[in-house]
C-alpha cells in the first residue's frame, strides 16, 4: 500500500495563507459545490455506463475533485487549462455544462464536442478550456504552446497543464520542461498523483530521488508538493505557482497528492486487484476532498449539515436535468462526420471549397 | 479446439516462451495486469518476471530498448496497448527498427515483434483509432501482419516470432473475443501467403483484418439477395504481399471490391487497386473499387462509427456497381 | 525577377511576418545561424528575436507548442530540419495538429505551418531521406503541400500561412539553389489547384515536388527522341488535391505515367492511380504505370542514391511501353 | 565564450588513479597512437570532402579524442558502445580498419556499411559496436536496449552509450533514463559536452540546474562531470560508472567536457560565427586532447618527441594506405540497392522467398 509522502516545504495552516485567508463562504460553499458537482455528474454517467448507454472509455475522477476545484479555482481571465483524458472534473471545474457534457459521454450531437470527442475529450475554448487529451503526455507540449501565445500576446496569464503520475515519463513532457525553463513560460504542470498508472504503481514505473516533482529540478525549474486532500494547501501552493507565472513569468511544477476511488476507466476489470479493498477504503474514509471540507466547512461555521444537504440536492437535480437532456437529445447526422475536420471547409472559404479535401467516394 | 482470437495469440506467446528462451515479454500492463484487452492472461503468472515485463508509459523508451536488445540476439515481443500509440515511438520503429540492417550493410538484425490492437469501432475517438498498416508497408525493412481470425492469429504470429526481420502485428479489438476452430497440435503460418476465405467467380472481395469479416458477411449477402459468388481474400500479410493470389483471384473475377478499414488516402487498399490495374489490366472488366473507412478522423460517436468502418451495406453496393 | 526556390520561401516568410504580427518563424537554427539551409536567412536580423525563435532539438516539445500557440490565434511556421525528424514528433503532428479541431467538435482550429526539406538525393542516407507526404496527406484534418518551383514556392508558402488548418510544407533540398522566375508584385497561390507545366498529347506526366523536373526532362526526350507529346501535371497540392486536373489530363491523352519520390508500396502514386483506373477507366489506352524511388531505405552511396530515385531514364521507359 | 565548468567531484591526481597507476607504457602509449588515428583519418577525409571525392554530412571528431579512446579503452569482452553520427572516433576507437571506414565515407561497397551507410552510419558489431546514429538521441533508447540484453543474457557487462550536449533534449533520453534506472540496466550515457549543438551554446538550448549530467538526479541516477582534455580523468571517472555497472548492474552519466575544431559538419559555413576565433585557438592551444597527452607521456619519460613524431609518421602512413584503398574501391553494384533490407530475404530462407517483399517494378 501507497503511504502518502510528506510534503518538502513546511507544514502550515493553509487556511491562513493570502489566497485562502480573504475568501468569502460563499466562495468557500462554492468549492464544495464544485466538487460536488463533479462527483454527482461521474456517479450518473457510471450509471448511464453500466446501462450500456455508452461504451468506449469512461475514466473517473472521483477521488481527485480539490485537485481540479483548487487549482482552477485560481483562475482569473487570461488563464488557460488543458488536460489529459481523466477530464470532467476540470472541465465542470472550469463552469462547463453539466447538458452539453452529458450529452458528449453519450455522443449525442448536442455534446460539448458534438459527439466527436466523447469522455476523453471535453472542450471549452470559451472558458480557456483547451481539453481533454488521449494520448498520454501528449497535451504538455500543447499547455506549453497556451502560455507561450499568452507571453507573445503580452497577456498576463499562465496555463495550468495537468498530467498523470504515469504521463512524467513520457518524452515529450521532458522537452516540454526544458523549453518551460529556457524560455521562461508560464506554465504550470500540475502531476496529479493519484499512485497509480492504471494497473501500476508508481514504484513500478517511476524512478526518482523522492519526488515525481523534482525532475524539474534537472531544469532549474522551481517545484513543491502538496497534499491533495487539503483544499487550502491545493490552493495556497498554486497560487505561488501562479503569481511566479504572472509575475516572473517563470514555469512551476507542483505534484498533487490524491487518489482515485474507481478502477483506471470503467471497465478496468482489475480495479481491485492491484491495489487492496483497505487501501481504496482507508482513503474514501480518511481522505476523501469532499467529505474533509465539507466537515472543515460545518467546523468553520460556514455551512451546516442540513445546509449541506441541501445543496447536495441541488447538484443532484442538475445532474439529473443533465443525464435527461443527453438521452433526449439525437445523436449527430451521419453528414455531420465530414464536419469539424478543416476549418476552411467548415467555413465554406474559397480555400475550403479549392481542390478535393475528402476522398473516398 | 474452439478459441478466441485471444487465446490465440496467448497460446502463440506461451509456445514461443517456451520454445525459445530468447523471447521476451513486454509492454504497458501486460504482465501483473495481465494485459489491457487480456491478451497475456497468465504468461507472467507462468513464466515470471524475466520474461513477462511490465513497462512504464514510455513507448519510445521502450520500444527502441527492445529493439537495441533484439540487435544483440534477444526476440522481443513488444505490446503497444494500442498501435496508435506507435505514433510517440514513430522514429524509433521506422529509423530504427527499419532501417539499421540496411545502414550496417546487413551487419545487423533485429527479429522484433511489435504487437497490439489498430482499429476502430470501439467508442474511443480518434486518437485511439489509428490504423497504420499503410505507413508501415511503406517502410521497407519493416513487415506488417494483420491477422483476421484466431487460426491466422495464431500462425501468424507464432512465424512472426520466428521471423528474423522486425514484424508489426496488427490485431483487432473487435475480434479478441471472437471465436474460431484451431487445431490441438501446432502450426506457423508463413509470412506473405494470402487465404481464399471463401471461393467465388463474380467478384473479389480483397481484405485484410476485420474487413475480411465484412466482405465474408457482403458475400453471403450478394450469394442471398443477388445471387452474385464473391470470392473473398484475405490477405493476411501485407508486406510482405502475396501479390500473386491477388491477380489470381482478379484474374478468375475479372472484378475487384477493396475492403479496408484503413482511411482512403493511400490505403493499403489504394496500393492493391493500383498493382491491380497494373498487372491485370486486360483482365478487369471494371474500375476496381475501394471500401474505407469514411475519410475523417475516428469519430466517437456510437450511432455514427459503425458507419464511419466499411459495412456489409458499402461492399454490396460497390459490388453491384461494377457487376 | 530570377529567384531561387530557397529566396522564394525566405520572401513568402518575411512578407507574411510583415503583414500579420501572428506569423512567427520557429525552428532550430533559424535565426542566429540564418536556417540549416539558409531558408530563413536576415530574417532574425531584420525581425528580431520575438518573430525568429530558435529552438533546441526537441521537436516533440516545440512542434507540439506552436500547435498549442495557434489554437490560441498564433500563426506559428514551425521549421522542421528535416521532414524525416518529423518521426519524433509525430504524434503531436498527426494526434494533435490533425485532430484535435475534430474532437473538439470544431471549437478549436490550428493556423500552423510546419515546414523543411522531404526529400532524398543529398547522400546523406536513410534516416534523413523521408518524404512523408504520403503519410500526412492520409491523414485528414492536415494539408500537404510539394512546390517544385521557386513560383509557385512563393506562392502557395503565402497560402499556407494564411490558411486556417494545419498545413505541412514539404520542400527539397535539391531546388533551394535552383532559379525561376517569380513576379516582383505579391501573389498568393490557392492550395488545391494543379499546374499544367508542359501541355501535352500522348501521354500524362503526373508528379509533384521536385519529381516534377524529372518528368519535364523525360517530356522534353520523349519529344526530341521519340517524336512523344508527354504532357506533365504537377499536383502542387496533395491535400487538398486537385483531382479533376488528374483526370481532365487523363481524359486527354488515355495514359499516365505517375513520377513520384514516395516508396511506392502507398505512395502518393498508389493514389493517384486507384483514383485515375477508378473514376477515368473507360478513358484509359493502358494501364496507368508509376516510377518512384526504388524500393528500399535511401542508400547513401552517391554512385547509387541518383538511381534510387525516378529518373527520365525510368519515366520514358514506362512511358514507351504503354504507348 | 563558454568557460570550462568546474567538476563537482574533488580534483584529484587521476594519473593515481587505481586504473591509470597499472597502466604499462606500451598501453599509454597505444592511447596516443588511437587518439591520432582519429585525428589523421578526419584530416584525411576532410581532404577528401573539399575535394569533391565525398558530399553529404561528414562531422568532424577532432578536439574530443580523448572522449572516446578513454572510454573506450576500459572496454571488456561484454561491454558494448553505440553513438550518435559524430561517429568516426568511436568507431576507430574499438579498433574498426581504416581502410573500410574510409571507404564507407565514400560510398564504396568495401565500406564498413557497404556503402549504405555513410559517415554518420559506421557499424563493427564484432567488435561490440553497433553505430552510428543519424537522429539525435535516437540511439539511446538502443543502447539502453543493449543493456537489456546484456543482463537478460546474465553477461557482466555494460553499454556505453554516447549523446551530445543538444541531444539531452530529446524525449527518448528522459524516458531511456527512467527505464535505466527503473530496471537497473548497465548502460552509461556520455554525454560528449562540445557546448554547442550545430550553432546553438549549450546555454542557449539547454535549461539545468548546473550540469547536464544532473538530469540524471531526478531519477536517482548516478552522475559525474569529467574534464575531457585528460584522458586519465576520462578514464577514472568513466571507470567509476563501468564498475558500478558490472558489480551492482546500475546506470550512469556523465557529462565529459570537450570540444570541437571544426563546425558541426564540413559543410557547416558557420563554423567560426557562432563562435569566436579565439574560443577556437585558446582549445587548440590550451586544451588539445592529443597535445596534452603526448606532452604527459614525454613528461613521464614513457615517450620521447622523436618516438612520437615516428608513430604519428605511421598513422599517417596508414591513413594514406586506407585513402588509397577508399579511392581505388568500386562503388557497390546497383542490385546491391536491395540487399540488407531483410534478413530473410538476404539469407533466402522460406520466408524470404514468400510472398513479395519489394515493389515498384
Ligand atoms: C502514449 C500513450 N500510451 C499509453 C496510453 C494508455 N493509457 C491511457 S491512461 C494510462 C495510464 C496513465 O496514468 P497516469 O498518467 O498516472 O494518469 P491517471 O490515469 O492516473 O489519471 C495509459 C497507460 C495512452 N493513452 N497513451
Ligand atoms: C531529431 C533530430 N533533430 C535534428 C537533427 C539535426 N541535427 C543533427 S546533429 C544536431 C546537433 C546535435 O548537437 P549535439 O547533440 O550537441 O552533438 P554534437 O553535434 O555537438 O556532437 C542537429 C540539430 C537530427 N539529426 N535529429
Ligand atoms: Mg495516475
Ligand atoms: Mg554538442
Amino acid at each position: 500500500m501507497s503511504v502518502k509522502k510528506k510534503t518538502p516545504s513546511a507544514p502550515a495552516d493553509f487556511a491562513a495563507s493570502e489566497i485562502n485567508a480573504s475568501l468569502t463562504p460563499a466562495e468557500k460553499i462554492g468549492f464544495f459545490v464544485a466538487m460536488l458537482r463533479i462527483r454527482r455528474f461521474e456517479q450518473t454517467a457510471l450509471k448511464y455506463y453500466n446501462q450500456g448507454k455508452m461504451g468506449g472509455f469512461l475514466h473517473l475522477y472521483i477521488g481527485q475533485e480539490s485537485v481540479a476545484v483548487g487549482t482552477i479555482s485560481l483562475m482569473g481571465k487570461d488563464d488557460h487549462v488543458i488536460t489529459a483524458y481523466r477530464d470532467h472534473g476540470h472541465a465542470l471545474a472550469v463552469g462547463m455544462d453539466m447538458k452539453a457534457c452529458m450529452a458528449e459521454l453519450l455522443g449525442k450531437g448536442t455534446g460539448c464536442s458534438h459527439g466527436k470527442g466523447g469522455s476523453m475529450h471535453f472542450f471549452a475554448p470559451e472558458k480557456n478550456y483547451w481539453g481533454g487529451h488521449g494520448i498520454v503526455a501528449g497535451q504538455t507540449p500543447l499547455g506549453l504552446g497556451l502560455a507561450y501565445g499568452l507571453k507573445y500576446k503580452g497577456l498576463k496569464g499562465c496555463c495550468l497543464c495537468f498530467l498523470g503520475d504515469g504521463a512524467v515519463n513520457q518524452g515529450a513532457f521532458h522537452e516540454s520542461l526544458n523549453l518551460a525553463a529556457l524560455w521562461k513560460l508560464p506554465v504550470i504542470y500540475v502531476i496529479e498523483n493519484n499512485q497509480y498508472s492504471m494497473g501500476t504503481s508508481m514504484e513500478r514505473s517511476s524512478a526518482m530521488k523522492n519526488f515525481l516533482a523534482e525532475r524539474a529540478e534537472g531544469y532549474g525549474i522551481a517545484w513543491d508538493v502538496a497534499n491533495g486532500e487539503d483544499l487550502y494547501e491545493v490552493r495556497a501552493k498554486t497560487w505561488n505557482a501562479i503569481k511566479r507565472a504572472h509575475d516572473e513569468c517563470l514555469p512551476f511544477v507542483i505534484e498533487v497528492d490524491t487518489y482515485r476511488y474507481y478502477g483506471h476507466s470503467v471497465a478496468d476489470a482489475n480495479a481491485k486487484k492491484y491495489r487492496s479493498a483497505e487501501e481504496i477504503e482507508s482513503y474514501k474514509t480518511h481522505h476523501d476532498p469532499i467529505r474533509l471540507w465539507r466537515a472543515r466547512l460545518v467546523n468553520e461555521g460556514v455551512l451546516t449539515e442540513e445546509a449541506a444537504d441541501e445543496l447536495d440536492a441541488k447538484v443532484k437535480e442538475e445532474t439529473s436535468v443533465a443525464g435527461q437532456f443527453a438521452i433526449e437529445s439525437d445523436p449527430p447526422v451521419p453528414e455531420s462526420i465530414f464536419e469539424d475536420v478543416y476549418w476552411e471547409v467548415d467555413n465554406q472559404t474559397e480555400a475550403g471549397q479549392t481542390g478535393r479535401h475528402f476522398f473516398g467516394d | 479446439m474452439l478459441i478466441t482470437y485471444r487465446t490465440a495469440l496467448n497460446q502463440a506467446m506461451a509456445e514461443e516462451i517456451v520454445r525459445d528462451e530468447n523471447v521476451v515479454i513486454i509492454g504497458e500492463e501486460v504482465a501483473q495486469y495481465n494485459g489491457a484487452y487480456k491478451v497475456t492472461e497468465g504468461l507472467w503468472e507462468r513464466f515470471g518476471d524475466k520474461r513477462v515485463v511490465d513497462a512504464p508509459i514510455s513507448e519510445a523508451g521502450f520500444v527502441g530498448m527492445g529493439i537495441g536488445a533484439s540487435m544483440l540476439g534477444i526476440r522481443p515481443v513488444m505490446e503497444l496497448m494500442f498501435w496508435s500509440f506507435a505514433y510517440v515511438a514513430w522514429d524509433q520503429i521506422i529509423n530504427n527498427a527499419g532501417q539499421v540492417r540496411y545502414m550496417s550493410g546487413g551487419l545487423i538484425n533485429c527479429p522484433i515483434v511489435i504487437r497490439g490492437p489498430a482499429n476502430g469501432g470501439t467508442n474511443v475517438g480518434a486518437t485511439h483509432s489509428h490504423t497504420p498498416e499503410n505507413f508501415i508497408a511503406n517502410t521497407p525493412g519493416l513487415k506488417v501482419v494483420c491477422p483476421a481470425t484466431a487460426y491466422d492469429a495464431k500462425g501468424l504470429l507464432k512465424a512472426a516470432i520466428r521471423d528474423n526481420d522486425p514484424v508489426c502485428f496488427m490485431e483487432n479489438t473487435l475480434l479478441y473475443g471472437e471465436q474460431w476452430e484451431v487445431p490441438e497440435e501446432e502450426y506457423v503460418i508463413p509470412l506473405g501467403v494470402a487465404d481464399i476465405k471463401r471461393e467465388g467467380s463474380d467478384v473479389s472481395l480483397i481484405a485484410h483484418g476485420r474487413a475480411v469479416l465484412t466482405a465474408l458477411k457482403a458475400a453471403a449477402r450478394l450469394e442471398s439477395e443477388h445471387g452474385i459468388s464473391a470470392e473473398v481474400l484475405d490477405l493476411r500479410s501485407i508486406r510482405p504481399l502475396d501479390e500473386e493470389a491477388i491477380l489470381r483471384t482478379v484474374r478468375k473475377t475479372h472484378r475487384a471490391v477493396l475492403v479496408d478499414e484503413n482511411k482512403p488516402f493511400c490505403g493499403v487498399s489504394a496500393q492493391i487497386a493500383a498493382t491491380i490495374q497494373e498487372k491485370a489490366f486486360d483482365d478487369l472488366d471494371a474500375p476496381v473499387q475501394r471500401v474505407c473507412s469514411l475519410d475523417a478522423p475516428a469519430i466517437y460517436s456510437p450511432a455514427l462509427e459503425p458507419i464511419q468502418l466499411p459495412t456489409a451495406d458499402r461492399v454490396i453496393a460497390k459490388a453491384l456497381e461494377i457487376l
